[in-house]
């Protein structure tokens, strides 16, 4: 028997609920003190197909999902076949005794599970809409998982919404899944799960987070136009629109949504959009406006397969020297790569501050596998108490109104910031161009002039290092192997290090978040003298490591690179340092 | 009190002597002034050509912006300061080529912005080319056996996309112009002012000459009444030998969709200080994910 | 002879059951397969959104491209292959949204594409958030106290900017929906159909019993005279208790775009032999920089 | 006394005709037998403001303009303020004696040469507007170039356009300038020339040979939206449309031009758009389609200086990296960068048969400076008889007969290419979608599928490798000084090679024209053991070098950059040798 660690895989056609359900079971065992980590699968379609949901819980540290799967839920045939492969010894399948199965390919050791679901479903009085409920209550059945937690979570989801009658039938419905689980598989099954004493740990995604990150950071107007993985940003603080006073537009394209938001920069307001690639592609125009015309403005890119529509569902990291050189001509841009949550955290509040303190656009890419796998963390990783407020270089009234002479609100500072007035100041009032302007803000094409504007902007980017952060080192200072990843790489790679440290191998592992300005002499620093530097990267060329090739002259030859669209796991890592 | 001059910019106009645009500008200054607006309170927003570099010209808050992208950049300045008047100029490529299907949205809207179109049936900065608005058959650079597209007619459009106000001028009646404008300022919601503006560079065609000739009051049409679409949408489809400017079509019923947004019910977003939450809304944030 | 199976393509479609795109996928089969035309004579070119993956679901030559810029797309298809028949399947975000300033310079051109609209009133892809054609107040995930902005009138925009072929079908009224496909097909110029698509799973308001409740033959409303521009504006503008279909507007008058392309006069550009220029050319081409 | 090696200038308001004038009298010149390099200088306006044309001419072989002026031609007083201090000692400076000059600043040796040049004009009969043809009658009487050189482009001019009378007018100005200037002036000049008996040489920009390069190479259809300095490439097609059967469209916008550019190529025809960096902006999204749906398509981006809206009539080399980035995702693209008139006419055909051969899109990375600045090649430099028409892997309508079984357009191959059929043939007949999809054309999800379409799409990239041209090496195999610059850097570093020859210092030059896939191996081999390497770009962050470092880990600390937009001069290459 093992105990309190194990991964679920719940699945089932696009409609029949499962990724609510299982982020609903992913909150109950969060909640019973488990630690959780959870990864939807889904296509891009809205019925049928199969979909799956994976949760990894356990009463230890670990950092990733993983590929084994110790009990999974089929609600389809398919189901069945694409998720029994993934069974270690001993694990089992559930799934309906109508479902006709083929299992001359199964796995040696897998247990099949097949109950008679539909019918307790019915024999509860639940609806058919219901099977995934029943799935849950098996699930603490055959674990021991005591079912207050899910009922918790029934409660919470049905008694709000629906009415009680809802909540009352699926309460109902788990209970009778999980008895006849219980009294007639139970002891078969060896993996349990037991409710332990933790503090309470948050449930909850990248893109949550880095919304709260937002609300947060005093964000006061959102553009968007829908765009998988990246409109949930969007979703999330227009539901809070009214309560923290946040604007926020659902745009008739992209470049609206990022034009929308700049004029609010411009107009002096903390402003964001939230895309993804595809969206961001046409967000490009606009980025150069934000930098020719110092405005500050955040835009969250959530990263997905491309090119083009590509994989919408799914999870890449391909857009890293995209938007770094996003737009025409050279202007400072600040890159942010949050891999955690508590990064998406804070990188949603610092953004603004950045933007705002240096006058440019910044740009938080964050990716898929990111913002929507769910995760336990403590309370304290949505640091709101940490939170700064850092409006830069903003004019105070006071200030505007002991001003003398016109206002230059692109004067030449030695920071290259120049002071900036929100409109609605007599003293305050400016033009500003997209074209190249003088000090005053007016075109202006002198060759001299030119060459200050340029060298004030891009100075900018130099006085903007004092504010990146480095690249984090974890592990020993000296090791094996040492990772070199950025962004949601994180999770698989530190998941890697954990069992490489239980096979006797030390590895370390720079964590690469803050992108642009490339912090290059800390990651000098930090991979000068390592014996054999391994990057991992969920794109096709090797993005980071070309770029800190450029930036330090570094040559990482060993890569281990995933361009399927799946996330990489801790096995792909491992698979990957054997293969290289 | 507010004059015209509050409104000079330091700037120089590079308009070409006699360019339809300085009747304009003319126009935007004495409505502003006499309105008794201070440039303060008023952001100018402009796309990429000759008409977007009116915002240069003036002391006020100016903001030139991308070509087409007028428009989405106003709104934005709208919707976290309403209590600013927002102007766009734009010219007929900026405003009816690439940002064409904005004004579409921002009339459906009713945004609160004045869009005041410097329509030259031709492509001034970039050298000549054919717009939108240029006849059938106008030869240029990229139509040198005369173009084949019909021109669109943006006073029709406006009509069909909602829009709230919809006005045509002539550049040269720059009084006329100033009084529609000044309308259009105090109007609730989206408002166009298409305005037929001589390009004396460019345009051989549609001259001083050839719009003195056929303007006339939309007043003077049988049946005026401004307050009736169908009515508009007749009249926005005269143009030929008489072109009729002046107010097609105004509604005060239609509430400006900066009214309507809940966030601002509280007074304009932009100008509410920025401060750390309260560790109670903090903490409800975090509830929901526990 | 061509027959409906014929377009039949090995992939099943992902639509949900129920959805109103089999109605319409059924209908512009049937419609092709009447006219005679084989799948190599026609090509269908989408956007993105579940409307757009029809292509997917046809045996004709099909290219799905970017959200909101099938109609460019298509009408480079035309402009170098005139033979072919082109048609476009957009959604109501997709095509009234982020493609709204290309309907709009389609139909002022008159471009031979036929241009059928999925309006579901929702973004069905993207999971249920308001679109163009949501009427107002409707509740979504991004308009979660009701949405501000009014809803598009596609049609009005469409005879607005000019529009030779205006129609609304119902997708559940296949036949009907076929039999306008075809006029389309064989209209001269850009045809809009606007086809009222329910979404079973996302709209909840615009089913097909709020539907069938409301449509009747446009031909039914008095006066019914699709060749007179200002009656369909009118006709275009009832929406609400009673929901007209059929054809609004259709004139034959104006050639379609491709009709006037000089280098069209020769035949299609995209069928010319490739090979390099004879040595009389070439040295003509010098000679003017010499 | 120097004979035919000097520089002239003409400036004056925009709307004065100073390039058009300009052009004619460099005309005049190549037909005189002369080189010529002449480059216009202007701003966006339409009237007024100070524009001028820069025209170096000699009988010698030289690459590029300089800062030398021996005459200079002002028909405003800011034209005489800006150009007097550029004169070489001897050098005159021509204006109306009306014009009010304050002399106080001049540099020593200048000679004024203030001629009552409107009344000349006046006593001609020719009107306001023909100062500028007195301007070059001046010229020739000064330089004693024989008169029939510019009466010859005059009657080209009007002869043909505006009927004789203008023409007439005209030759007269001209006439009595000449003769004014021979009698008053010329004996004082010391710079001369005199007609030269040489092979008969085209004067042409990089624009129009790009543009007659895509007429050689079959072009089918172009459109675009104006924009400065690309949009001259749409209306010199268009031009020629009905005569060579390309349809032309300005259409409503960048992206509408791609994507009709892509319709185009999706419907088997050779097709391209052309703009600049901000029209490019609006078009990564389609990039990516053509990328993802492997649609040839060709863009021809003529750079101007960003970000934004810039300055929209002069010069720089910063889209770079930018058009190796744009668009999400990754998929293989091809990227030309010419220099020289010749790489400019080449690679005008050569790109629609990279396009159709690796089906995928291809981009001309001009700039300002190559497209606007007219030079004297020999006639062969257009190379019309070296075309090649090669369509690679298009289905035949015999092969499409011949096929069996349903059509996969995206067949798996060694090569990464499929064949592809245009439609119209029963048996061609396929879908595409920018979702990733399987050999067929039919969106699909699946992982493995989706790894092998990105292999096989990428693997097209190795294997273009074969077209690409590698970098030129000009001067001797070992130098003291290895220049590195890519596209229009090839005209001031080859001038400053020749100046630094003249100097006894050796060096050599690096031009890199096919920039992607980078020809890394060749550079590397090319840079190996250079003693001192200077790169020189028109841009702030030294965009090549850093793709260079990237790519082959050489590290270019010395760099000479250039970004307020005015064109690299050889001076300025030689001022840079010493600065850094
Ligand atoms: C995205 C983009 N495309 C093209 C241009 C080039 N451009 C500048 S102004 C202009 C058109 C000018 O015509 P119009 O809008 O009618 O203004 P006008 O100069 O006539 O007032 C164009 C195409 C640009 N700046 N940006
Ligand atoms: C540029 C871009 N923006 C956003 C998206 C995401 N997206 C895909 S479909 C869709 C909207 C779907 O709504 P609609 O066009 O009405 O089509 P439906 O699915 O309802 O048929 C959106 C926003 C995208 N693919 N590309
Ligand atoms: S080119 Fe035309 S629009 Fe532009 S400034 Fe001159 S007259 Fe005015
Ligand atoms: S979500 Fe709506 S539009 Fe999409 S397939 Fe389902 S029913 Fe049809
Ligand atoms: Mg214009
Ligand atoms: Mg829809």
């Amino acid at each position: 028997m093992m105990k309190n660690d194990m991964t679920f895989v719940l699945g089932g056609e696009a409609g029949q609920g499962v990724e609510s359900t299982g982020a609903g079971f992913a909150l109950a065992l969060a909640r019973a003190g488990l630690r959780v980590f959870a990864v939807p699968d889904y296509r891009s379609r809205i019925r049928g197909g199969h979909n799956f949901f994976q949760i990894r819980a356990g009463d230890y540290e670990f950092f990733s999902h993983n590929e084994q799967v110790h009990l999974a839920m089929a609600l389809t045939r398919e189901a069945v076949d694409s998720h029994v492969r993934q069974l270690v010894p001993g694990g089992a399948i559930v799934y309906d005794t109508s479902l006709k199965v083929d299992k001359s390919a199964w796995p040696d050791g897998v247990q099949d599970f097949a109950m008679p679901i539909a019918d307790l479903v019915q024999g509860a009085g639940g609806s058919k809409l219901m099977m995934n409920t029943a799935m849950v209550g098996i699930a603490a059945g055959l674990t021991g998982l005591d079912l207050r937690f899910v009922e918790g979570v029934i409660e919470d989801n049905f008694g709000r919404k629906r009415g009680d009658s809802m909540a009352e039938a699926n309460l109902k419905v788990a209970h009778a899944a999980r008895d006849y689980a219980r009294a007639h598989f139970a002891e078969r099954f060896p993996f349990k799960l037991e409710a332990v004493d933790a503090p309470k740990r948050l449930l909850i995604g990248g893109n949550p987070a880095m919304s709260l990150g937002a609300l947060a950071g005093g964000i006061q107007f959102m553009a968007g136009y829908p765009m998988t993985p990246g409109s949930p940003i969007l979703e999330m603080i227009t539901a809070k629109s009214a309560e923290f006073g946040v604007v926020t537009k659902h745009a008739e394209d992209e470049i609206a949504a990022i034009c929308m938001a700049i004029g609010a920069g411009r107009a002096g307001a903390r402003a964001a959009t939230a895309t993804s690639g595809g969206g961001f592609s046409l967000m490009v125009e606009a980025l150069g406006l934000a930098g020719m015309t110092e405005v500050p403005v955040v835009v969250f890119e959530v990263q997905r397969p491309g090119p083009s529509t590509g994989l919408p569902t799914r999870t890449e990291q391909s857009d890293l020297m995209f938007v770094l050189h996003a737009s025409q001509g050279e202007f400072p841009r600040i890159v942010l790569a949050p891999g955690t949550i508590e990064e998406a955290f804070r990188d949603g509040w610092r953004a603004f501050n950045l933007a705002e303190k240096y006058q440019c656009p910044v740009i938080v890419l964050s990716d898929h596998f990111l913002a929507t796998s769910l995760q336990t963390v403590p309370p304290e990783a949505l640091d709101f108490g940490g939170v700064v407020i850092d409006r830069g270089a903003m004019l105070t009234p006071e200030q505007l109104d002991a001003l003398e002479g016109e206002y230059k609100r692109f004067a030449f500072t030695d920071s290259g910031i120049s002071p900036w007035a929100p409109p609605g100041h007599p003293k305050g009032v400016y033009r500003s161009a997209s074209d190249e302007h003088d000090e005053y803000g007016s075109i202006e094409e002198d060759a001299t002039n030119r060459r200050l504007m340029m060298e004030k902007r891009m100075r900018k980017l130099e006085t903007s290092r004092a504010d990146i952060l480095p690249p984090k080192l974890y592990g020993p200072e000296r090791a094996a192997i040492t990772f070199v990843s950025w962004g949601s790489g994180y999770y698989p790679v530190r998941e890697a290090m954990r069992i490489l440290a239980q096979q006797g191998v030390s590895s370390n592992f720079l964590h690469i978040t803050d992108v642009w300005p490339f912090p290059a002499q800390a990651v000098a620093e930090a991979l000068r003298g390592a014996k054999r530097i391994m990057s991992v990267e969920s794109n096709y060329t090797g993005q980071m490591a070309g770029l800190i090739r450029r930036e330090t002259g570094i040559h990482i030859e060993e890569q281990i690179l995933r361009y399927d669209g799946r996330p990489i796991s801790p096995e792909y890592i491992l698979r990957g340092l054997e293969g290289v | 009190m507010v004059t015209v001059k509050d409104y000079q910019s330091p700037v120089t106009p590079t308009w070409c002597p006699g360019c339809g645009n300085f009747g304009i500008h003319q126009a935007v200054k004495t409505a502003l002034a006499e309105l008794g607006l201070a440039p303060h309170q008023v952001m100018l927003v402009s796309g990429i050509g000759q008409s977007s570099k009116l915002p240069d010209y003036t002391h006020a808050n100016g903001y030139m912006t991308l070509h087409g992208r007028a428009i989405p950049c106003a709104t934005g300045v709208k919707l976290v300061r309403p209590d600013l008047k927002v102007i766009v100029h734009s010219g007929d490529g900026d405003g009816y080529a690439e940002g064409m299907g904005h004004m579409v949205h921002a009339a459906r809207r009713n945004i609160g912005i004045v869009h005041i179109a410097h329509n030259n049936q031709i492509y001034g900065l970039t050298k000549g080319q054919y717009s939108p608005t240029s006849a059938q058959g106008t030869r240029s650079s990229t139509s040198p056996e005369g173009s084949i597209d019909r021109p669109v007619n943006p006073l029709l459009i406006a009509l069909a996309a909602g829009a709230t106000f919809v006005a045509r001028a002539f550049s040269k009646n720059s009084r006329e112009l100033a009084d529609i404008i000044k309308a259009a300022v105090q109007h609730r919601g989206y408002a166009l002012i298409d305005v037929l503006q001589p390009c004396v560079t460019f345009n051989r065609v549609n001259t001083y000459e050839w719009y003195s000739e056929r303007v006339y009051p939309v007043s003077q049409e049988p049946g005026y009444d401004p307050s009736d679409l169908n009515w508009a949408l007749r009249a926005a489809q005269i143009w030929g030998d008489r072109i009729p400017v002046g107010i097609f079509y105004q509604t005060e019923d239609v509430p400006a969709y900066e009214e309507q947004v809940p966030a601002l019910k509280a007074g304009p977003v932009g100008l509410r200080p920025i401060r750390p939450l309260p560790p109670e809304k903090a903490q409800a944030l975090k509830a929901a994910y526990m």
